[in-house]
């Protein structure tokens, strides 16, 4: 494709409004660093978690006043459509939520608190940004973005041992998994001749690329099967990896149990969605070559099946919370799979504008179960975070007796989490109810039966926390301190902003899981366009 | 020229699995490390062997960025891999499972 | 008031968060908070009751052309359709219940309208413009119903759960020395209580299988939580409180897992969820079924069997009915209202609701009444020889739940309604009473250890009595009229069927094992000399005023409210209150009765036939039978009431005199063994029932025991076990080094290789058929060649590759 | 002559990868993977991508690995390694999955790879010869046309890359004092 180009008058088709919440992302982690070094340790303490979550609020004002256009622009880098755009304030509500935590975090472990929140700033825009790339390179440069800071926000604590393991683990194995991914590029830009997915899905639709040869002479180059195929296996482990699905998660258990809870808490929620999303527009363009399906139906079968059973399973066994929701993300990741699945199959089942009808309507199940599981995740981390767990399952023996609301707030995290099968009036119920109704739809029976058993394993642990903590004598277990007590290593005392966020996920959970149109509607309503 | 082309692509394979390989055999952080960078090194190779072959010109730009996140990803990584040098003066990766279960 | 529904689940939510938040601090407030709560829905639900009856009395005075007088007809159908167009209109009017959109308007709201119902839409919960591959649109409204069946659960769970509240809150506390002492769990004691109510009111005025899914799942949360309330006790010598409620929970996990995949599958193939939008399609004909879904059809029997295995779950039936006898570990208020009274009978409603789709699928119709008689059965005969007060009590009620499955089983969906109308009554009269005699005896739940209360606990020996004779089924209390009537149906089935006629013998039994095991426990708890320590049996007396004036409403109701349903073919009452029960039912549970005579049997009568006769005489396909059956129902009476005084009588007779009772627990006592001899007579008798009875009971127990340990806990722990062994495997792979993760990862990829070399090798397979197929045809063929575009000359180039042929390649350069 | 260049090349870069792989020693292998680098960029001059070949000696065998020989020496890990016995199972099984990954990828180029349907390095050639302008001008002319935001984006990495080798290779902690590792049993 691009062989065609370039020296004719080069116009920019710059929507310069859409930048304008990158941009401010990328100002405010400058600032940050120039803050921080203006005004010395306790000045930045004191500004710096106003400044970047001003930031962070700022930008999803900007989408919210639209002024990211819902569609391609700059040189057809970015897709902003409501779904990547929604993804986005998902993304950034999350980080919003981290910096919310960090002060307390900062002066507890004597952080750097600059790098921190630049950090921060900077892995929002990466993640924003893969949300809505349209070009393989662009993504590719945004996941880097966002995963050395998050690498590097993992392992901030440099006093504690495990921190740094965890660091560690997540980088070695997120390199692996990257170059996985660049491997794949390449054999797509291989099969395709171009990065940008738009153009992409054009040369599938017609199956060859118009090369211009020497004197002119056009011929039509076929597309390779094989490239596609292995470029989208290739590139597939790279999104598992950031996605944690079986067997790509193996780093999340311990990542999630060395790191610091705030950062754990976004690369739990946020690296997901981010890479959620690029997998969605990924699959869009791929799933036009109409062998796709054939090749990628079963990959994405199995990795989902694998996920769900795999990290429920494992679940069942661990005693440390945050093992628990490593392994629960697993699962829950496999579910949101069963939605790349259907959208997999789509191509092959109807074409014109039901194709896109279907779509559309994956799209939003996707988007609703990533805002319920993203809500969900931060109330259960929040929680944790707040009241010192963190550690063994028996610290929380008793908390409602202790500690009332923040219990009552996990209990609803728990509930929510375990979704179909238990819980109706919640967000978590919601998505999976979404998701799982277009798998049926789509005649993905057994799968969805497989995720409803799922589900079902996955209420013995998710309820076994809340009879720990409802049901349990506050007897001190021998391994760690109860949460929620003085002793707990790690207790902090909830600051006003984090305690409305909290509240504000709780509420979330109940009113998206009674009004899930509510949130659907805001991709039309606020942002541009329907969920397209 | 053209068997270049496909040998290209094997030898991109062959140094993509030799990186494989030494992520998963090597005891140092660092030559894991290194491995990794071999594994993008043959992406390169297969980016340019592609744009070569079918008479693309972003091939190489492609390359370029690569390298650049290399680089990146190089940096962070030696400091990571410094900063557990001062928790265990030592970088063997298989003694690092305190985390795990 | 109708247009209230919504305040039955708000104000009992409202009161559990005030009770939830408050916890602590409210003391003796939240018990009244409670109360109060429950009461204001009661009177609503009265208001509703009365709302919806003269509705359906007007429907019904306009619909009768002309009063039938003959006794033998009088089943008349008050069906919407007969009147005229202006008067439905008139009516609609007037009882304008039905509050759809008027823009967008429900086809299948006439047919609500049959039943009188109100569907109260809240709010669109779930909308999803175009569905998949079809035309249809998912639309789940967060939308309450209103009709005859619903009102009859919000009086009786409004009524029985008032009562319980008031008695907890005088059981929910210990008076030492005259300083009462309060439970230390009372406000969250009451909050889970209102919680419970909340969500039973969600579940049975839920317009679709969402909604009622919601106060399903409350219902079970709140069942858990108080079955494990008193977690930190043990409950028996195997089992702690927090296990019995974690065998609850997986019970009815497991029952859940068939409802949702029920759901699934009617979402599948009907495009809805709602219930009147099911019968609709389902009784309407004007739109044309899915395949499958017709009578008889395999998908609606599978989803039928799939609900039975929700209703098993939540109703305590085989298989999954191990859970209620332990689900006894919690406060005996708990027992009465949650496990006695009220949810329960989940099941059974949701499969009322759902008549017209059982009616429609008669293989499951027939598990339905297998189940339910195999369950009285087991239950009835376990509860033979239990010793544990509430066990026999738990025991007796899966039984009773075994046999309003069995009514439903023969189409007699009314009759099973009003048994579990009545049963709420006296089996929480049974309970409160038992927990009244087990508070006074300082939680001593052996009835070899009671006896001889009479005297001591008069008011509680007055209403046990009383709920006794109800469930025994003895003229003239509720539990006869409600009982015979279930016996009578299954009879008339078998007039067509004989597999029903074992069906009612096996009821009868039932029966007369529910005589003798209430008789038993009567006469060991209340009669004769007691056998409890002197000092326990000092002390005891009757409960507070709030205890024993509910245990003496719930008696005479349980005396009372069989007379709601009295058959004419037993007595004439005057008015119009023969049957006045099923009369009113009639519309919501007689549909599909109806449906399948008129649709499938081309039955052309006026009167709605019998249930029990359309499906057990489905040989008969005149219609005859249907519309002039008339059984021996007074015969049929009389002999069940010989039955059930025959159970008591030999209860009394084997346990009459209090020292007797004591053989067969204290024959080897050399202290007693003067008594013992003296009642060698029973003793003979005791032995011999030790040996037949109580052997064979423990045969028969041992199966059941065997079943709960090797099939539901095998379920359990078998997939426990599998998934322990699973989720070890995986704690050994997650063994902390990072390159065991690395290779994981590599190994996932290989397997995506590999699995991408066999589509690709399949890919080129059929492209090489392909290419076959067209050199047949050789000008197709070259003109195949030509086009260059669309991989065409790609492959077979590739394929030849693959299958090692190289000379059309060679050809090509 | 040209296939002759190129299977030695081929066969060079394979060596010195496998080098990397095999040398017990860090140096060694670091050393190695330079080498396998230059014979990459000889393989680029072979496609006629001499800046690509420049940058990637300059970068790669030039920066990246001095920074890597230099961690090695600053962190003086010149023992040798040899792999602890519980790796030793793992050893295997990594080599058989390699080997059928290696089995299939080259099955499939071998077999799919086919040189006949592109239009080959001629029309690379072309597409140069018609522009008129160097290779350097192109790619320049790419980056800030049509990748212009990967290539702004980079800036942000680097100076992420920047931040966070600084925070973690940093010795001292917020107040300059020497950091101390606690015996924080969870993290935060």
């Amino acid at each position: 494709m691009d062989s065609s180009l370039p020296v004719q008058a080069y116009v920019p088709e710059i929507h310069p409004t859409g930048l304008i919440p990158f941009l401010l992302l990328l100002l405010g982690g400058i600032a940050c660093l120039v803050v921080d070094a203006a005004t010395g340790k306790e000045g930045s303490r004191r500004y710096l978690p106003w400044i970047a979550g001003g930031t962070l609020l700022a930008s999803i004002t900007c989408f919210f006043l639209r002024l990211v256009p819902g569609e391609v622009f700059l040189e057809d880098t970015f897709r902003a459509d409501a779904f990547g755009q929604l993804a986005s304030i998902i993304i950034l509500a999350s980080t919003f939520v981290m910096t919310t935590m960090g002060p307390s975090l900062v002066r507890r472990r004597n952080l750097p608190s600059g790098e921190f929140y630049t950090l921060i700033l900077f892995a929002s825009l990466g993640m924003t940004l893969l949300a809505i790339s349209n070009e393989l390179l662009t993504a590719f440069i945004s996941l880097e973005v966002f995963a050395l800071s998050l690498y590097v926000l993992v392992g901030i604590d440099r006093r504690s041992r495990k921190a740094a393991e965890a660091c560690f683990k997540y980088f070695v194995l997120g390199a692996f998994a990257s170059a996985f991914l660049v491997f794949g590029i390449a054999f797509l830009y291989g099969a395709a001749h171009t990065t940008f997915l738009t153009e992409m899905a054009e040369v599938f639709r017609q199956g060859y690329v118009e090369s211009v040869g020497p004197e002119g002479a056009v011929t039509e180059i076929p597309v390779n099967t094989m490239y596609v195929f292995v470029g989208f296996a290739f590139m597939f482990v790279g999104i598992c990896f950031k996605l944690s699905l079986a067997p790509f998660h193996m780093w999340a258990p311990d990542v999630y149990q060395g790191g610091n809870m705030p950062a754990v808490m976004v690369v739990a929620t946020a690296s997901k969605v981010a890479a959620f999303a690029f997998l969605v527009h990924l699959v869009e363009a791929l799933s036009y070559w109409q062998g796709f399906a054939s090749g990628a139906v079963y990959i994405v079968t199995a990795v989902a099946v694998v996920s769900m059973l795999w990290g429920n399973l494992a679940a069942l066994v661990q005693t440390n919370f945050r093992r628990m929701m490593a392994f629960s993300s697993v699962a829950h990741s496999g579910y949101m799979t069963v939605g790349i699945l259907v959208l997999v199959a789509l191509p092959g089942l109807m074409s014109g504008a039901e194709l896109e009808a279907g779509q559309l309507l994956i799209r939003q199940a996707v988007i609703l179960y990533m805002a319920g599981y993203t809500v969900m995740n931060i109330l259960a981390f929040g929680v944790a975070y707040y009241i010192g767990g963190g550690g063994h399952m028996a610290a929380y023996r008793g908390l409602v007796y202790r500690r009332p609301l923040p219990a009552a707030g996990m209990a609803i995290a728990m509930f929510s989490l375990v979704g179909i099968g238990f819980t109706p009036p919640t967000i978590g119920f919601m998505g999976k109810f979404y998701i799982f109704k277009e798998a049926v739809q789509v005649g993905f029976v057994g799968i969805a039966v497989i995720a409803l058993l799922a589900s079902v394993i996955s209420a013995f642990y998710y309820l076994n926390l809340v009879v720990t903590m409802f049901m349990r004598a506050e007897t001190k277990p021998a391994e760690a301190p109860l949460a929620g007590t003085p002793e707990a290593p790690v207790q902090v005392g909830g600051e006003l902003l984090a305690r409305v966020v909290l509240v504000t996920a709780c509420v979330l959970i109940f009113v998206f899981g009674i009004f899930p149109q509510l949130f659907i509607g805001l991709g039309e309503t606020l942002v541009n366009g329907a969920v397209r | 020229m053209e068997p270049v082309f496909q040998a290209n692509l094997i030898l991109s394979t062959l140094l993509f699995t030799i990186g494989v390989l030494g992520v998963m055999w090597k005891r140092n952080a660092i030559s894991l490390f290194m491995s990794v960078e071999l594994m993008l090194n043959a992406a390169n190779l297969a980016f340019v062997t592609f744009a070569f072959q079918l008479g693309l010109l972003s091939g190489g730009i492609l390359v370029l960025f690569i390298m650049t996140v290399a680089a990146a990803e190089a940096g962070v990584g030696l400091a990571i891999f410094i900063a557990l040098f001062r928790v265990h003066r030592h970088i063997r990766v298989d003694e690092q499972d305190m985390l795990r279960g | 008031m109708i247009d209230l529904v919504w305040l039955f689940p708000v104000i009992m939510a409202l009161a559990a968060l005030i009770n939830g938040l408050g916890c602590r601090k409210l003391g003796e407030a939240a018990g009244y908070i409670s109360v109060t709560a429950m009461a204001a829905t009661f009177a609503l639900a009265v208001g509703v009751f009365l709302e919806v009856r003269n509705a359906a009395q007007e429907v019904t005075a306009q619909a009768m052309t002309a009063p039938v007088e003959d006794p033998g007809k009088d089943r008349v159908l008050h069906d919407w359709n007969e009147l005229s167009e202006e008067r439905r209109l008139q009516l609609v009017e007037q009882y304008a219940f039905v509050r759809t959109d008027p823009e967008t308007p429900r086809p299948w709201d006439t047919s609500v309208r049959d039943g009188m119902g109100g569907h109260v839409p809240l709010w669109t919960w779930m909308e999803i413009d175009s569905v998949l591959g079809t035309d249809r649109s998912l639309t789940v409204d967060f939308a309450l119903h209103v009709d005859q069946l619903t009102t009859v659960f919000l009086l009786f769970v409004s009524f029985v759960g008032l009562l319980v509240f008031i008695y907890a809150t005088g059981y929910m506390r210990e008076s030492h020395h005259g300083k009462v002492e309060l439970d230390p769990g009372y406000a969250r004691f009451f909050s889970y209580l209102a919680l419970f109510a909340a969500s039973m009111y969600i579940l049975v005025l839920g317009a679709n299988f969402v909604v009622m899914f919601i106060g399903w799942e409350g219902v079970g949360l709140c069942s858990y939580l108080l079955i494990g309330y008193y977690f930190d006790k043990p409950f028996n010598d195997k089992l702690s409180c927090a296990d019995a409620g974690k065998k609850a929970f997986i019970a009815n996990r497991v029952g859940d897992f068939g409802l949702l995949l029920a759901m699934f599958l009617i979402f599948w193939g009907l495009g809805t969820l709602d219930f009147q939008h099911i019968i609709h399609m389902l009784t309407n004909g004007g739109e044309v079924l899915p395949a499958g879904f017709g009578y008889h059809g395999s998908i609606l029997t599978a989803v039928a069997l799939l609900l039975l295995l929700g209703a098993t779950g939540k109703s305590a039936q085989i298989p999954l009915f191990t859970w209620l006898p332990d689900a006894m570990a919690g406060p005996t208020p708990v027992s009465a209202l949650i496990h006695a009274a009220t949810m329960v009978t989940a099941g059974i409603y949701m499969l009322a609701r759902l008549n017209v789709l059982y009616m429609m699928a008669p293989v499951a119709l027939l598990g339905v009444a297998f189940v339910g008689a195999l369950t009285a059965l087991v239950a009835a005969y376990a509860a033979l020889t239990q010793r544990g007060f509430k066990k026999i009590l738990a025991y007796s009620t899966v039984s009773q739940l075994g046999l309003m499955f069995l009514a439903i089983g023969v189409g007699a969906f009314a009759a099973g309604i009003f048994h579990v109308f009545t049963h709420a009554f006296f089996k929480a009269c049974l309970f409160l009473a038992a927990g009244a005699v087990i508070h006074a005896l300082h939680h001593e739940e052996d009835i070899f250890r009671m006896g001889g209360l009479r005297k001591k606990m008069p008011k509680t020996w007055f209403a046990y009595l009383f709920a006794t004779l109800a469930i025994a089924g003895i003229f003239p209390f509720a539990g006869f009229f409600s009982k015979d009537e279930i016996l009578y149906m299954v009879h008339s089935a078998g007039v067509g069927d004989s597999v029903y006629m074992f069906l009612y013998g096996v009821g009868s039994l039932v029966a007369a094992f529910t005589a003798f095991y209430m008789g038993r426990s009567l006469v060991l708890v209340f009669h004769g000399k007691t056998r409890a320590s002197q000092e326990r049996f000092d002390r005891a007396h009757d409960g507070v005023f709030s205890m024993t004036g509910v245990l003496i409403v719930l008696a005479i109701a349980s005396l009372v409210v069989g007379f709601l349903n009295v058959p004419s073919g037993i007595m004439q009452l005057p008015g119009n209150m023969n049957s006045a029960f099923h009369h009113y039912l009639e519309p919501i549970t007689d549909r599909g009765t109806l449906h399948v005579a008129q649709a499938v049997w081309g039955y052309t009568g006026e009167a709605v036939p019998y249930g029990a006769v359309v499906v057990g005489g489905v040989e008969n396909q005149a219609g005859e039978l249907y519309a002039n059956y008339h059984g021996p129902e007074l015969m049929l009476a009389v002999l069940s009431v010989l039955i059930a005084l025959g159970g008591i009588g030999l209860a009394f007779y084997l346990y009459g005199s209090g020292s007797l009772t004591a053989a067969e627990r204290l024959a080897r006592n050399p202290v007693l063994k003067p008594l013992w001899s003296v009642s060698w007579r029973a003793w003979k008798w005791d032995d011999f029932y030790e040996a037949v009875f109580e052997r064979g009971a423990m045969a028969f127990y041992s199966v059941v025991l065997w079943i709960d340990e090797n099939i539901v806990d095998g379920i359990v722990l078998g997939t426990g076990r599998v998934s322990r062994a699973f989720s070890h495997w995986f704690r050994r792979v997650q063994n902390g080094q990072v390159q065991m993760y690395g290779l994981m990862m590599f190994a996932g990829v290989c397997i995506f290789l590999v699995y991408l070399a066999i589509a690709l090798i399949t890919f080129l397979g059929q492209a090489a058929e392909e290419e076959q197929a067209g050199v047949s045809a050789p000008e197709a063929a070259h003109s195949h060649v030509e086009v260059t575009h669309h991989g065409a000359a790609e492959l077979p180039v590739l394929a030849d590759r693959v299958t090692g042929n190289t000379e059309r390649e060679q050809d090509a350069r | 002559m040209f296939l002759l260049i190129y299977s030695t090349l081929f066969a060079l870069t394979v060596v010195f990868a496998l080098g990397v792989l095999v040398f017990r020693n860090t140096v060694k292998s670091a050393i190695s993977l330079v080498f396998t680098m230059l014979c990459i960029a000889a393989n680029y001059l072979l496609m006629r991508q001499e800046f690509v070949a420049f940058i990637q000696v300059i970068v790669y065998a030039g920066a990246i690995m001095v920074v890597f020989l230099f961690v090695i020496m600053l962190l003086n890990l010149r023992e040798p390694e040899s792999p602890a016995w519980y790796l030793r199972g793992m050893r295997y099984w990594g080599g058989a999955l390699a080997f059928l990954f290696f089995f299939v990828l080259a099955w499939g180029i071998q077999v799919f790879s086919v040189a006949d349907l592109t239009p080959g390095a001629a029309a690379l050639e072309e597409l140069r010869r018609e522009s008129g302008q160097a290779e350097v001008t192109q790619l320049a002319t790419l980056m800030v046309t049509r990748y212009i935001v990967p290539f702004l984006l980079t800036s942000v990495l680097l100076l992420v890359a920047v931040i966070g080798a600084i925070v973690m290779a940093r010795r001292k902690d917020e107040d300059g004092r020497d950091i101390t590792f606690d015996e924080d049993e969870e993290g935060a």
